[in-house]
């Protein structure tokens, strides 16, 4: 990189041959780029690239055992590898970071507003505690936050993920920054949540002319969210061009092997709607008008409130089907997966497997049934008994039922390690060795030994990164061609269900708005609330549904005080009178096709009998 | 209103707390050996007097009967008469059987009444001694986990925890009373007899306000928002002072509510060595003498006063710590 | 207002109220003392609650008496002169002859509530103390042996040939029975006498409060009125806690002091010692009315188990050796040729023929004692159930607070708690019957229970005998020998009674049975 | 991703072996738990051996050699008796190290008693939660709310103490402290997934408890249950002080130093020196028991 000593006036920041180590290992080598004032520059590269490491560094936040051990950051024209006090001065002031962890991020014991006002009067000390209130909420409102008033005194645990970041970024903001470092903002919300907090980002860097240095993991969230984007790769910058540019002509073989690798929702590529799904025989799984509320003790007000979490759900599940629930958080997936398993009793409806139903048997009857099926958990640390060799978690489920004796069971312990891709040698050592990868692939061996039918995976691959994905779902296709499983995989991500799945339910607020096989859902989806998920979907490609015109600005209503109506009637830009006052129920669309919205013509025959393809037995 | 329904809740169950405490120590009193009624009677009385007393006095009834008799009257404030004591509240024994004046005994409730604030400002004076030992070298301890002030800390806390208090009692009257002759030691004739049991009491209570303030205080310096409001610009006191000794303060007041049954165990003992009227000294002169309704009515007292007081500390705690809910 | 700043302005609220109780008298204050205050005097005994002189054998409630009651003669019985005797209420005391005893009392005094001292008040003290209801048995016989007559206001005769007995046994209670009032025994036990005392002495009671007797200077006593402002008497169970009050100035007078305590005190300048042998035996009690010391043999086999040298060496400056059942100065002691002596073989055959070979058969037995009251009980206690567990008495040692010992220290019918205990016996005057007919006597029996006609045959003569000499020959070859033998108690010791004062208490006299007069006393 | 791939987040190095060794090892290697060991062993050693080796019998009377001053008083003092003899002349040494038997042996059955006791109770509180919860949990507010030395005086006062009768008092009034951690760790634990794996796998609720939740829950609990042990034996010398303790002739720290209490101002070593051995015994275990503390948090992060 040229050493050019002045750097030019209206470059804010800029960094030469910048280098961070910890202890001796090199994490961040020679970087060097400029970011000129009220631009936003995304920063993207895989796990243990040194993102988050750049971050920091940059807002002078580094602690041990990493520290800078070359080049300098100039911000302004002064070098802050150099004089760390001025750095000091500058973090809140001039230089604000919002990290990825929200929920984290306040003193629970101090209510929002109060410590919007504490912040900015330690930045700003001549400010009078009035002025720096009304400029907090001034603020809450323009983040989009809901009767902003009443919330600057709440508590932080009273907020959403959503809201918490959003008040977080007022926190960056409030001191009128130069610089906003933003650190993986999104990657903890939903999709349509992602989405309102990047537009959000654009209006905000507009108002308030402040530079974004937007830190991502992945590319199309990347490409949405910046005017430039700058690939690091093993603590190196291998890349700078802008999105559009990027995507046609990537220059580095990294960039290009990454976009290749990204699934595409709609362009070509293997997906899940090849698959044969053999209609003729019994429904292995029948889920009738399921509906479960718990009671909730609402913080501080008195009494009880029943928040229903599944309220209508109807669906069939064939054998050899990889059956998809997609969903955005609180819609009532991981509720709908503990009564489909039978962990908990449903309040209505029915669960029938294999035609007995579930939720009605008595526990010796459901620990039998439970051979038959089985469940795949999410977190791959925290699913397995932490202090038991691999083999005696295998065999665990052999010992519960009575399953041969010790040798037999040490036999088959082995044999379905093979078949999963777990080394022999593992047999004796503990899981905490094991990567994720490994772990899932643990998990799915355990539920697999007891031979069942069929196996409901609980977000088994979000918490795995794409390549181990692939691998797993490869795995997946293996088993179900040697077993003959069903598969019901419960995921927020729709590509991989665009992948994988043959026929998809969409969850919203404890009911299935829509069922349908693969190809009609992401081509011609029934439901205005599909359309909204497939629109804030982060893909490279060319868009089919615009955000703009999918979805309304705002969060979903709580499940304690459901509105009547259609529950999307509040974020849909389609809803008419009838939407707010009746709640529209799962009608045929033809081809197997069913949607819950009065947008689809009202089908000539009668109702019910259509819902489903066969009549249960 | 919130608080009321808590606060009418906690009452409930602190009744019924109150209510299994009398029911354990009624029984444990009547079915341990001894026969409470010749103790009472005393003397050369022949067994028949004995027992035409213990009849007439109802102990001759299935114990559940007795039970609900005493709760009746205890729901009156009455608490019964004490076995030894004359109205005097003097300490007596020796009178014969028939003797006049082992009618008229002091009630229960004037005994405890009379010692009460004796025990309750010792105990006090021991708390505020043992918060300004202790805060300090907690906090410090637990800013700096692993450097010389938390060795600091875990030395004193082990150290002291290890001195048992009569011992240290009798070592400091011995030293600071008698050779030094610095502070007045022995019974109470004023306000500076307080301070040397005060101290020893706090001694030991300290170790375990120092071991939980180094936990909790070390457990929020690792949280994210104290990491975090570094970059948010908040100074280094701000941080410590306002955010992390305010969440570490609800483990603290946790251990102040717990920490009030073991103060009363020291102070019973404390009391016994420096002669201090409280009512450590007259629960242990109650069993010495088995003066068993004055044992109950103390049991009861003390159960009632650590159901208001672990009531206060988590009303308290809800208003340190929202997130907290009773 | 919402609930959070109302719980926390709660709080705040209920801290300040907190702090204003503690009160704000924070200084040291000066422990010593000014000049005109009452006289602090720390017992080491409790109370019995019930203030009727007949109604109790309590040491501790003997010595308030002494502040508070009149006597007819005091007598000081130092070892020098032990049969002096120095007149109070009494002016002359004449035998008119061997049955009739003439009294002269002094005139000029009143009782504390006002009412004037005459013969009647003597005739009625001499009446009920005699019942033989009285738990206080020091009589020589009941009301029906004797008969009192007031020819005078001022002269008292008392006539004793209906009960054979002489006259002259009454010179020596004449300094042991606390004068009543007439008016207060006219009421009964359970009137006034119970609830408060009143008497002709130098100090009026006030009140019991908690473990204090509160007394007052009485002005009107008829040798002048005391130069301390009153009498404060406490009651201390713990000795250490007796003697750190005395060290740090808030107790002037303590009883009871142990040898060790002796020696530290001594080592002070503000701090003196007295030190006198007293009346008091320390005595070994069994329970004779109970298996297994029901049986003599069993009795003398568990004293020939105890080694009493050693228990003096324990005892050190506290202790006097004796061999007999009274102190050396009561009237007709004699150290006794047959006392049982340390003698383990001895032991052996008496339990043997006893039926319990070395010990086997014999039950569980409780030796109980107090602690804080005599001193060294805990430590000779330890001592002797070691000698006895030797011996093959299973024995076990229950040391109690001394309230609870006074609780089961008395003979009941049906046999006291417990198969020995450890108790001592003072009786200010030199009358030996004050201890041996009112522990032996099967009619009074206090403690030991014992019941043997020939030990009362051996008390009436030695009380009928026509004059002194008589007397104290029939103790001396008769009864004492026979208690030796029959040994229904083991006097171990005579306690010597060590006070210690602060230098400046002037003119103290205490009496060798722990009472004291401080109509002289002055702080200096 | 998130910032857990920062390489400075060193979690604890993920070793194969099981925690309960892990926890010995990162305490073992602290300064604290080395002094501790070094003295509790020296002290242990010489209680259970000195009374033997040495023939001194610590309950036999010398009379004549009352109130012998321990060696270091300058003079009147004698090699036999290196701490100086009691009231009765027996050999304060000897008694201090028997009573330091007796102590232990009282101090770390009843703490064994309290952890089993409280896990029971508060695994299944914490297990089930609901009525069998609040139940439990009112039982063990009831038995925190009498203190625990009323509640021993109590019952030692009226019957004769003995060695079983201390102990099952001291172990009744302890439990509840362990209740209420295995209490809030089994509720914690039960929200976990491996928990809702090992229920659809088909496993019992006693299954669930006995083989997965207490091997898992329990070790931590049995680490801090150490400073207990110091907590008990002051207990007991206190019940030993206050005559309720093991009773005369057996010499234990409390009736030991309650007969020196009358001695303390001529013959002060006899109150003084039993308590220096329990200072130091205790001393030495709550070391020991810190660092073993401080290890489970480190790797339990506090649970």
């Amino acid at each position: 990189m040229a050493l050019d000593m002045g750097a030019a006036p209206e470059t804010l920041l800029s960094v030469r041959g910048l280098s961070v180590a910890a202890g001796d290992r090199p994490i961040l080598t020679d970087i060097s780029f400029d970011l000129a004032p009220r631009s936003i520059l995304s920063v993207i590269g895989a796990t243990g690239s040194g993102k988050t490491v750049l971050a920091r560094a940059l807002a002078s936040w580094l602690s041990p055992p990493l520290r800078v051990t070359g080049g300098r950051i100039l911000f302004r024209g002064r070098d802050l590898v150099a004089d760390p006090a001025h750095a000091r001065s500058l973090a809140g002031r001039e230089i604000a970071y919002v990290g990825g962890n929200p929920a984290g991020a306040l003193d629970p014991t101090m209510t929002v507003g109060a410590q919007l006002v504490e912040k900015l009067r330690a930045v700003r000390p001549d400010m009078s505690a009035d002025d720096a209130r009304k400029k907090a909420i001034r603020l809450l409102e323009a983040v989009h936050i809901p009767s902003a008033q009443r919330r600057f005194h709440e508590y932080p645990f009273q907020y959403s993920g959503g809201m918490m970041q959003r008040a977080m970024i007022v926190d960056a903001l409030i001191s009128d920054p130069a610089l906003l470092i933003a650190d993986n903002i999104t990657q903890p919300l939903d999709v349509t949540v992602a989405a309102q907090i990047l537009k959000l980002m654009r209006e905000l860097n507009a108002q308030f002319s402040t530079a974004i240095l937007f830190i991502c993991s992945s590319l199309p969230v990347a490409c949405d969210a910046s005017d430039e984007v700058m690939v690091l790769h093993e603590g190196r910058v291998v890349e700078r061009q802008t999105p559009a540019a990027l995507v046609a002509r990537p220059g580095h073989a990294y960039t290009r092997e990454l976009i290749a690798e990204l699934p595409t929702l709609w362009q070509g590529g293997e997906n899940g709607a090849s698959r044969a799904t053999d209609r003729e025989r019994r429904a292995i799984m029948s889920v009738r008008g399921l509906a479960k509320a718990y009671e909730v003790r609402a913080r501080g007000q008195a009494g009880i409130s029943r928040v229903q979490a599944v309220r209508n759900v109807d669906f069939d599940v064939f054998p050899g089907d990889n059956f998809g629930v997609v969903g955005e958080s609180g819609c009532g997936k991981s509720s709908l997966m503990r009564l489909l398993t039978g962990l908990e009793r449903p309040d209505a409806g029915s669960v029938f497997f294999e035609g007995e139903n579930v939720g009605a048997a008595s526990p010796k009857r459901l620990r039998e049934l439970r051979r038959r099926f089985q469940l795949v958990l999410q977190d791959p640390y925290g699913c397995l008994p932490p202090q038991s060799p691999i083999g005696a978690i295998l065999e665990e489920p052999l010992k519960i039922h009575r399953i041969g004796n010790a040798a037999e069971r040490r036999d088959r312990a082995r044999a379905v390690m093979a078949e999963v891709g777990l080394d022999d040698s593992l047999y004796r050592s503990l899981p905490t060795g094991l990567s994720a990868g490994q772990r899932q692939r643990l998990n799915v061996a355990r539920a697999m030994i007891l031979e069942p039918r069929l196996l409901i995976m609980d977000e088994t691959l979000s918490a795995l990164d794409q390549t181990e994905q692939g691998k797993l779902l490869d795995l997946f296709d293996k088993l179900q061609a040697q077993h003959g499983f069903t598969y019901i995989f419960i995921s927020h991500d729709l590509t991989m269900v665009r992948r994988v799945c043959s026929r998809i339910a969409v969850m919203y607020l404890g009911e299935t708005v829509e069922v349908a096989p693969n190809e009609r859902l992401f081509f011609d989806p029934g439901h205005p609330y599909s359309r909204a998920l497939l629109s804030a979907a982060p893909t490279l490609e060319e868009r089919r549904y615009r955000p703009e015109d999918c979805l309304l600005e705002g969060e979903p209503p709580s499940p304690i005080d459901l509105p009547p109506g259609c529950a999307f009637a509040s974020r849909c830009p389609h809803a008419f009178d009838r939407c707010r006052t009746e709640n529209p129920a799962l009608r045929a669309r033809g081809g197997h096709a069913l949607a819950a919205c009065f947008l689809n013509p009202e089908p000539d025959i009668g109702l019910h009998e259509t819902v489903t393809e066969t009549p249960h037995v | 209103m919130f608080i009321l329904r808590f606060l009418a809740r906690r009452l409930g169950q602190g009744a019924i707390i109150i209510f299994l405490v009398s029911a354990l120590i009624f029984t444990l009193l009547r079915v341990v050996p001894g026969d409470p009624v010749r103790l009472m009677v005393g003397g050369m009385a022949p067994d028949t007097l004995v027992e035409e007393i213990a009849a007439e006095m109802g102990l001759r009834d299935p114990i559940y009967v007795q039970f609900g008799r005493y709760m009746g009257k205890v729901l009156q404030g009455d608490l019964g008469e004490s076995f030894v004591r004359p109205a005097s509240g003097a300490a007596v024994g020796g009178a014969s059987f028939d003797d006049a004046t082992r009618g008229e005994r002091a009630k229960v409730l004037d005994l405890i009444a009379e010692t009460a604030p004796m025990t309750l400002q010792l105990a006090v004076l021991a708390m505020v001694f043992a918060l300004m030992v202790g805060v300090p070298i907690g906090v410090w301890g637990g800013l700096y986990p692993g450097r010389l002030p938390d060795r600091l800390a875990l030395y004193t806390s082990s150290l002291f925890v290890s001195l048992p208090n009569f011992w240290l009692g009798i070592v400091l009257a011995l030293l600071l009373s008698v050779k030094l002759n610095l502070l007045p030691a022995i019974g109470y004739r004023g306000f500076s007899y307080t301070i040397l049991p005060a101290l020893v009491l706090a001694v030991e209570i300290a170790p375990f306000i120092i071991r939980t303030l180094t936990v909790s205080v070390a457990g929020v310096m690792g949280q994210t928002f104290i990491d975090i409001a570094r970059v948010r610009g908040l100074s280094r006191n701000q941080i410590v002072f306002r955010h992390a000794l305010k969440n570490s303060a609800v483990p603290l007041l946790n251990l102040l509510g717990v920490q009030f049954s073991m103060l009363l165990g020291g102070v019973l003992v404390i009391e016994f060595i420096f002669d201090y009227p409280g009512l450590g000294l007259l629960t242990i002169n109650a069993v010495m003498q088995r003066d068993f309704p004055l044992i109950q009515g103390i049991a009861i007292v003390t159960a009632a006063v650590f159901v208001l007081i672990n009531i206060a500390v988590d009303l308290l705690a809800t208003a340190i710590d929202p997130r907290l809910d009773y | 207002m919402d609930r959070r700043s109302f719980l926390r302005y709660g709080a705040l609220a209920g801290t300040a109220l907190g702090a204003a109780r503690i009160n704000p008298d924070f200084f040291f204050s000066s422990a010593f003392a000014q000049e005109s205050r009452p006289l602090v005097f720390l017992s080491a005994e409790n109370i019995t609650g019930n203030w009727d002189p007949t109604a109790h054998t309590t040491l501790s409630q003997t010595n308030i008496e002494g502040f508070v009651m009149g006597y007819l003669t005091r007598a000081p019985m130092r070892p020098e002169e032990p049969d002096k005797v120095v007149y109070e209420l009494a002016t002359e005391i004449t035998e008119l002859d061997a049955h009739r005893l003439q009294i002269k009392l002094r005139e000029g005094v009143t009782f504390h509530d006002g009412k004037p001292f005459t013969a009647e008040d003597v005739k009625a003290t001499f009446e009920y103390g005699a019942k033989l209801d009285r738990p206080k048995q020091v009589y020589p016989g009941g009301p029906e042996t004797f008969s009192v007559e007031t020819p005078d206001d001022h002269t008292v005769i008392v006539d004793t040939s209906k009960g054979g007995y002489g006259a002259s046994l009454f010179i020596f209670l004449a300094s042991y029975l606390p004068i009543l009032s007439a008016k207060d025994v006219a009421e009964g036990p359970k009137g006034p006498l119970s609830q408060r005392l009143n008497g002709t002495g130098p100090f009026r009671f006030v009140e019991q409060r908690g473990n204090d007797t509160v007394m007052e200077a009485y002005d009107g006593y008829f040798r002048g009125a005391p130069k301390v402002t009153g009498v404060t008497f406490s009651f201390v169970g713990d000795a250490t806690t007796r003697m750190l009050s005395l060290m740090n100035g808030q107790a002037d007078v303590i009883e009871r002091l142990e040898p060790e305590q002796v020696e530290t005190l001594e080592a002070r300048d503000d701090i003196k010692i007295s030190r006198l042998v007293s009346v008091e035996n320390k005595y070994l009690w069994f329970r004779c009315s109970k298996p297994p010391f029901d049986d003599w043999r069993v009795r003398k086999a568990a004293c020939h188990a105890i080694d009493r040298s050693m228990i003096m060496e324990i005892m050190g400056s506290a202790g006097e050796a004796s061999s007999n059942f009274v102190s050396p100065i009561k009237f007709g002691y004699i150290d006794l040729e047959n006392y049982p002596e340390y003698n383990p073989e001895e032991c052996q055959r008496l339990l043997a023929e006893a039926g319990y070979p070395n010990g086997e058969g014999l039950p569980e037995l409780e030796y109980i004692t107090s602690t804080g009251f005599y001193p060294k009980t805990k430590e000779y206690g330890e001592l002797i159930a070691a000698l006895l567990q030797e011996q093959g008495f299973p024995v076990t040692l229950n040391v109690m607070e001394v309230a609870a010992w006074n609780e089961r220290l008395y003979d009941r019918p049906g046999g006291g708690p417990g198969h020995m205990v450890d108790c001592g016996w003072a009786t200010g005057s030199p009358e030996p019957d004050l201890v041996l007919r009112t522990h032996f006597h099967s009619t009074a029996k206090r403690i030991c229970g014992i019941v043997d006609p020939e030990i009362d045959a051996a008390l009436d003569a030695e009380r009928d005998a026509p004059s002194l000499e008589a007397r104290k020959e029939s103790l001396q070859t008769n009864l004492m020998p026979m208690l030796a033998d029959k040994a229904p108690a083991l006097s171990l010791f005579t306690s010597v009674l060590i006070h210690g004062m602060r230098t400046n208490v002037e003119g103290l006299f205490i009496y060798p049975d722990g009472q004291s007069d401080a109509s002289q006393t002055t702080l200096g | 991703m998130t910032s857990t791939d920062l390489p400075l987040a060193m979690a604890v190095p993920e070793t194969g072996r099981r925690v309960s060794t892990r926890i010995w090892q990162t305490a073992f290697a602290s300064v604290e738990f080395k002094i501790g060991l070094a003295v509790f062993v020296v002290l242990l050693a010489a209680a259970l051996l000195y009374p033997e080796l040495s023939g001194i019998d610590p309950s036999k009377m010398n009379i004549r050699a009352k109130l012998t001053p321990p060696i270091f008083m300058g003079e009147g003092w004698s090699w036999a008796h290196p701490l100086g003899t009691d009231q009765l002349g027996r050999d304060m040494l000897a008694r201090a190290l028997v009573g330091l038997r007796y102590s232990l042996l009282i101090g770390v059955s009843t703490t064994v008693l309290m952890l089993l006791a409280g896990a029971m109770i508060g695994l299944f509180s914490g297990y089930f939660g609901g009525r069998t919860d609040t139940v439990l949990m009112r039982l063990t507010d009831a038995q925190l709310s009498i203190p625990m030395i009323i509640l021993a005086i109590t019952i030692l006062g009226v019957s004769r103490p003995t060695i079983p009768s201390i102990i099952l008092v001291l172990g009744l009034a302890g439990w509840p402290v362990y209740a209420r951690v295995m209490r809030s760790t089994v509720m914690s634990e039960r929200r976990k997934e491996y928990v809702r794996g090992a229920m659809v796998l088909g496993a019992t609720d006693l299954r669930i408890m006995f083989t997965l939740l207490l091997p898992l829950v329990l070790p931590p609990m049995a680490f801090v249950a150490v400073l207990d042990i110091a907590r008990m034996m002051i207990f007991e010398s206190v019940l030993g002080f206050l005559g309720l303790g093991v009773q005369p002739p057996t010499p234990t720290f409390g009736n030991v130093i309650a007969d020196g209490r009358k001695y303390l101002m001529n013959a002060w070593w006899i109150a003084t020196m039993p308590g220096v051995f329990l200072v130091l015994t205790l001393t030495s275990i709550n070391l020991m028991g810190a660092a073993l503390e401080r290890a489970r948090n480190s790797i339990y992060g506090g649970a």
